[in-house]
């Protein structure tokens, strides 16, 4: 058991490949079959393409504030190509790769970056993007406590950063999932900052994997710049869960390697070189390094596969520009599942306005 | 049909709607195995298990932030908050999630809770166990707030948000839980959300109460009768949304308007009720329209509290002043 | 003196009561060594040291719980929330010890705590960024609520939020920023509380506004100029508690008022203002008291928002409907 | 050192003596001198004797709801009386002993459950009784912080339920002040319920001392029913706190031997062996045996001691039962530290209408 056996209090962070891609930890490299490899590896790069297009665009005042995945991709496509298509996706902000390996088409993931509530509608199994930092746990909890009495073998899977596990809410709903046994894995992708704030203004705890045991659960702290070592983690985590064993919280040990958002400038607290110290690290290179070496992949099918993805992340956009504005009704409906007669009232008489107003 | 206390009619609400919908579940801090502080979930967890009623740690947020999750995936949470005042470490998931979920995801997730909560005054009890905070919910979009005056109204109004789509905060006068009885139907029935009910015809001034305050105001208008008005008692009974038509069409009969309220005064519901009678019904006025109300002070603790906390007299006071104005 | 921003003139305002009083201490999220999302306290920790300019963990209860604690053991805490809408989990402190300590310990424990945090709409943000919450603060009896409109008031205003003795909440409207820059002298002085300061003079109409919408109120009122009446305009500039006597004054003599607001309808500040408009001067009115705002929806995202949010035109027309009206 | 000494991962329990007063744990027996042991003493019987004459005035309907220390009184008197007089007491609100022990008459503390505000203005460093559970946690924290910035030598000792410890309010601020090691004690007394609700049901982790562990501080179970464990594990703590370590977590195990406020019925959640059981443990006839084996102690003594404090007892509720009653003033005057003028008005108005009603 590869919970039992990495001690985050002595430290002890779980791994499978090295930074070459090369597997140094052969016990637990998951069994994981070439097509689910392809697809981890496909949504990391379609996740990193629609990244960094994202921020170009930004830049050119097409597109709103937006937090970049970048560099966090292994932490979330592993994960998620552990999970079952019934399991549940819980996200923080910043789980674009997540979403997507979930089967949350890029249309909508760019159309609520593009300011449009449209793009919070999906047919998965899959929450909202969630900003009120560490409330999502309470989420998760929720739904993995709905998963158990109406008998379905479904986890919830949430995320959160490192500087979420400071809040209260966090505690809260660690806690309430251990003391009912909820279905539930956690994982902190600690990408060393909250905004400029460095990790160790967080807490004082040696790692973060060590705030398991204050809810009497197994903790983890694994390269979450590895994928392979998040699925093989994760897996572990999500068999326990459906045994009725309880929570899990698995620290990945990441790194931001973009802004906090495009409004944040992270020159500010940071240094270039440590962030190319963590670019040799990067997910995507380790993981293709991994899957070549596999004879699953070669240059040729990448920058085939960049061109396609460039293309089509293209495409995506412009069809979210495109995307009608929300109109008066769409602004108003949706307040309450039936709509009251007030709200009735005031859109009535805010749409009067505006035709009085066009009059003019 | 017998005699039930308030109390005694939510627990049998939430006894036949967990009968009826297996997706209904009930918890809160000491819910389950003791039935509640107040023992209004009393025999559930014996009837329908600890899956579906149970104890939670002390954890407002986990408390109502599981009911969003648990909303999600297809339950009807039925959570308990055991004072009112203590909601206030849950508030964020009220407001940023549970008020917003329905209209973030447009349509996707709906939201069908209901909180239930203890609320107000008069029972001598310790500070933050008195406070009548139903500004802080209705202040909120996308939230429906409930507040019954009897054990009739509670049961059908508790069984009407358990079956609304939307989040329900639903706060229970803790002082009238056990005050008296009253004739209510053994079987389910329901109480429409967003309707006030005329407690009483009058033509003369249109006075407008909810939960305990409601049994104060009645008292005052007894007290009034020989005098030279009529007094038209409206029981808001949905705090949010507000079924202003109702209050209109009084307030255009009476020409005069009353709000008695318990919580502090400033943006109190009573400011809110005023703006709309003022927006909808101004030329028909022939007084200001008034409020009786806290002050705008910490309600005191049970030594001070009476000077705090209306009652009949302060109402009534206020009725003759408003009523015989010229 | 110079030109400043809203900013930069709160920024100096912070240092320079940090330089007067060394209890001052300053911290949040982010607002150590980077000085704050937004840099208002930048440069701050570069002069005053970490330990009084600090950088917090992502915890708001801990933030404003702190400060309740600092404030007892003799600090005058200058508490940050990065956004508004991210007070909700330091709610429970503001309401039910921060608001209320110096009422429960009968005075012993004075709460110098000036919290502040950037709020409103119009900048195309996230969701949660977006809100204007100051009827969830001036609801509570015990705190105050201040909102500046112009640098020179933040800096005044602010200055005299620090040296209180009560608790404040100090609301920055974000998209005044550094929208504009005004003459702001260099040395410390101060704005009283609890004084809203009439803008301009006029005799048919009184508009009350605040923040950001002031701005609009007054761009409206510059559309309206070749109209056949005159708009009094009044910054209200603190929230709570409300400066009735300056409103009524004005009302008085105009005989009609319009409250404009960027929070949602019900229960906004607006219904407060109508109702002591009602209270106090109710046989001056000439038409109803009306109130131009949000709607009650959730503030929508960036590309819906301009549906909600009022500006100059949608006030400028209820100014001429409410001036004009027979 | 105790705290290194004692693992509560390894469910280890610190104690100095046996339930019969004897020491079994000589190399951590404290080295308290005579007139702190009697004081320690007197202060827990008297908090025992004023808590059971409280029930009796409540059950005569002359007191009103009131949360009983009975079984706790080791607990908070062991910590107190290893502080100094210019630490900060920050309570919840079942600490009467701990209240006393700092200095607080009794007189303000009848009076406070006599539902009077003039009963939480103390003289000393004692914040007043907190209702919202965890909340504290975050005065003693900013306490303690306060103490840093302004160079003073305090230390902020904070008291909290078993049932406390999942609020998120407890993880926020015992984070918060382990990042700025702040100097603060925080005392679990784990009484076993919280209300009805069991410790079992709060958290799934083995104690609450390992709680500590998330935030990276030294955390220790305590036999809460041995005052002077608690006074020697507190004494380190509070040694750590004023040498810039940080804070310490001590989870006193400990009962709560009466209903959980004057409104419960203990007999619904619990069997009388139960608590039979844990009234062989008493702290109270503990450390009177160990005293009274040290010869400070004897029957006489003790008989007079009980007489004179309930004596004493019976004075103060009276005094207190005389106490004038709120005036509106007092009601009004206090809201903030300048009254603003519209409650000026406001107040004016309702003596307007108490004059008139009199009048009627
Ligand atoms: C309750 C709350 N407080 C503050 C914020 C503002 N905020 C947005 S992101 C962020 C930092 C989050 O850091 P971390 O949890 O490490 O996640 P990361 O951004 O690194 O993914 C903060 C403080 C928020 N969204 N919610
Ligand atoms: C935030 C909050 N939620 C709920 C309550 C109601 N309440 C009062 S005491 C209590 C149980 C406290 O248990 P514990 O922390 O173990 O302390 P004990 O009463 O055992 O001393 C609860 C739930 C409260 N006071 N505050
Ligand atoms: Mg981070
Ligand atoms: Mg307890």
């Amino acid at each position: 058991m590869i919970l039992d056996s990495y001690d985050p209090l002595k430290q002890e962070m779980f791994n499978v490949i090295d930074d070459n891609g090369k597997v140094v930890n052969k016990d637990y490299e998951p069994d994981i079959d070439n097509e689910t490899l392809i697809n981890m590896y496909k949504t990391m790069q379609l996740a990193r393409i629609a990244d960094v297009k994202a921020l170009q665009y930004q830049r050119q005042g097409r597109m709103l504030t937006f937090a970049p995945v970048k560099g966090q991709e292994g932490a979330q496509v592993g994960p998620m190509a552990a999970a079952e298509d019934d399991d549940w996706l819980v996200p923080s902000f910043r789980e674009m790769a997540a979403m997507l390996y979930k089967g949350v088409p890029l249309k909508q993931l760019y159309l609520y970056w593009y300011g449009n509530e449209q793009g919070s509608k999906f047919e998965q199994n899959v929450m909202p993007v969630n900003v009120p930092i560490g409330s999502q746990i309470n989420h998760a909890a929720g739904i993995a406590m709905a998963s158990s009495i109406r008998g379905k073998n479904q986890v919830a899977i949430s995320f959160i950063g490192d500087g979420g596990t400071s809040h209260g809410e966090f505690h809260e709903g660690m806690n309430f999932a251990g003391v009912y046994d909820a279905p539930m894995v956690t994982i902190i992708q600690n990408n060393q900052y909250a905004i400029s704030t460095p990790r160790q203004m967080q807490s004082k705890s040696e790692t973060l994997a060590q705030k398991a045991i204050s809810y009497g659960i197994p903790g983890i702290q694994v390269d979450g710049n590895d994928p392979l070592a998040m699925y093989a983690a994760t897996k572990e985590a999500l068999n326990r869960a459906r045994a009725g064993k309880g929570p899990t919280l698995i620290e990945a040990v990441t790194y931001r390697q973009g802004p906090h958002t495009t409004s944040d400038d992270p020159s500010i607290y940071r240094s270039e070189e440590e962030v190319k110290n963590w670019q040799k690290k990067d997910p995507i290179s380790r993981f293709r390094k991994y899957i070549s070496n596999k004879k699953l992949w070669n240059k040729e099918k990448d920058e085939a596969l960049q061109d396609e993805y460039k293309d089509f992340v293209k495409e995506t956009f412009k069809a979210v520009e495109k995307y009608p504005t929300p109109t008066v009704d769409e602004v108003f409906d949706y307040t309450y599942a039936e709509m009251p007669k007030t709200i009735k009232a005031q859109k009535e008489a805010y749409k009067a306005y505006l035709k009085e107003r066009e009059g003019e | 049909m017998a005699e039930k206390t308030l109390l005694k009619a939510i627990n049998e609400a939430l006894s036949q709607e967990m009968e009826r919908d297996d997706s209904v579940v009930v918890y809160g801090e000491d819910a389950g195995y003791e039935g509640g502080v107040f023992r209004v979930t009393a025999g559930l967890q014996e009837r329908f298990g600890k899956q579906r009623v149970f104890d939670t740690p002390i954890a407002e947020a986990a408390i109502l932030g599981s009911a969003v999750g648990m909303a999600a995936n297809g339950l009807r949470p039925v959570p308990e908050i055991q004072f009112s005042g203590f909601m206030f470490p849950g508030y964020n998931q009220i407001a940023v999630h549970m008020a917003r979920m329905h209209n973030r995801s447009r349509g996707k997730y709906k939201m069908p809770i209901t909180i239930r909560m203890p609320y107000g005054g008069g029972v001598r009890a310790l500070e933050h166990h008195s406070e009548s905070l139903e500004t802080l919910f209705a202040h909120l979009p996308g939230l429906k707030v409930v507040i019954p005056s009897t054990p009739y109204d509670a049961k059908g109004l508790l069984t009407s948000a358990i079956r609304d789509d939307d989040p329900v905060v639903f706060m229970e006068g803790k002082r009238i839980y056990r005050a008296f009885k009253q004739e209510v139907p053994d079987d389910a029935y329901t109480v429409p959300l967003g309707k006030a009910n005329i407690v009483q015809k009058g033509k003369d001034i249109t006075v407008v109460a909810w939960g305990p305050i409601l049994h104060e105001a009645k008292k005052a208008i007894d007290s009034l009768k020989d005098e030279d008005f009529s007094v038209e008692l409206i029981d808001l009974r949905t705090i949010s949304p507000i079924d202003t038509d109702t209050i209109i069409e009084s307030v255009k009969k009476t020409g005069r308007f009353l709000v008695a309220h318990e919580a502090v005064k400033t943006l109190g519901i009573g400011s809110e009720l005023i703006s709309r009678v003022n927006e909808e019904a101004f030329f028909h006025l022939e007084a200001q329209p008034t409020r009786v109300s806290g002050h705008d002070i910490t309600v005191p603790l049970p030594r001070g509290e009476h000077h705090h906390i209306i009652d009949s007299g302060r109402i009534a006071h206020e009725i003759k002043r408003v009523a015989t104005f010229e």
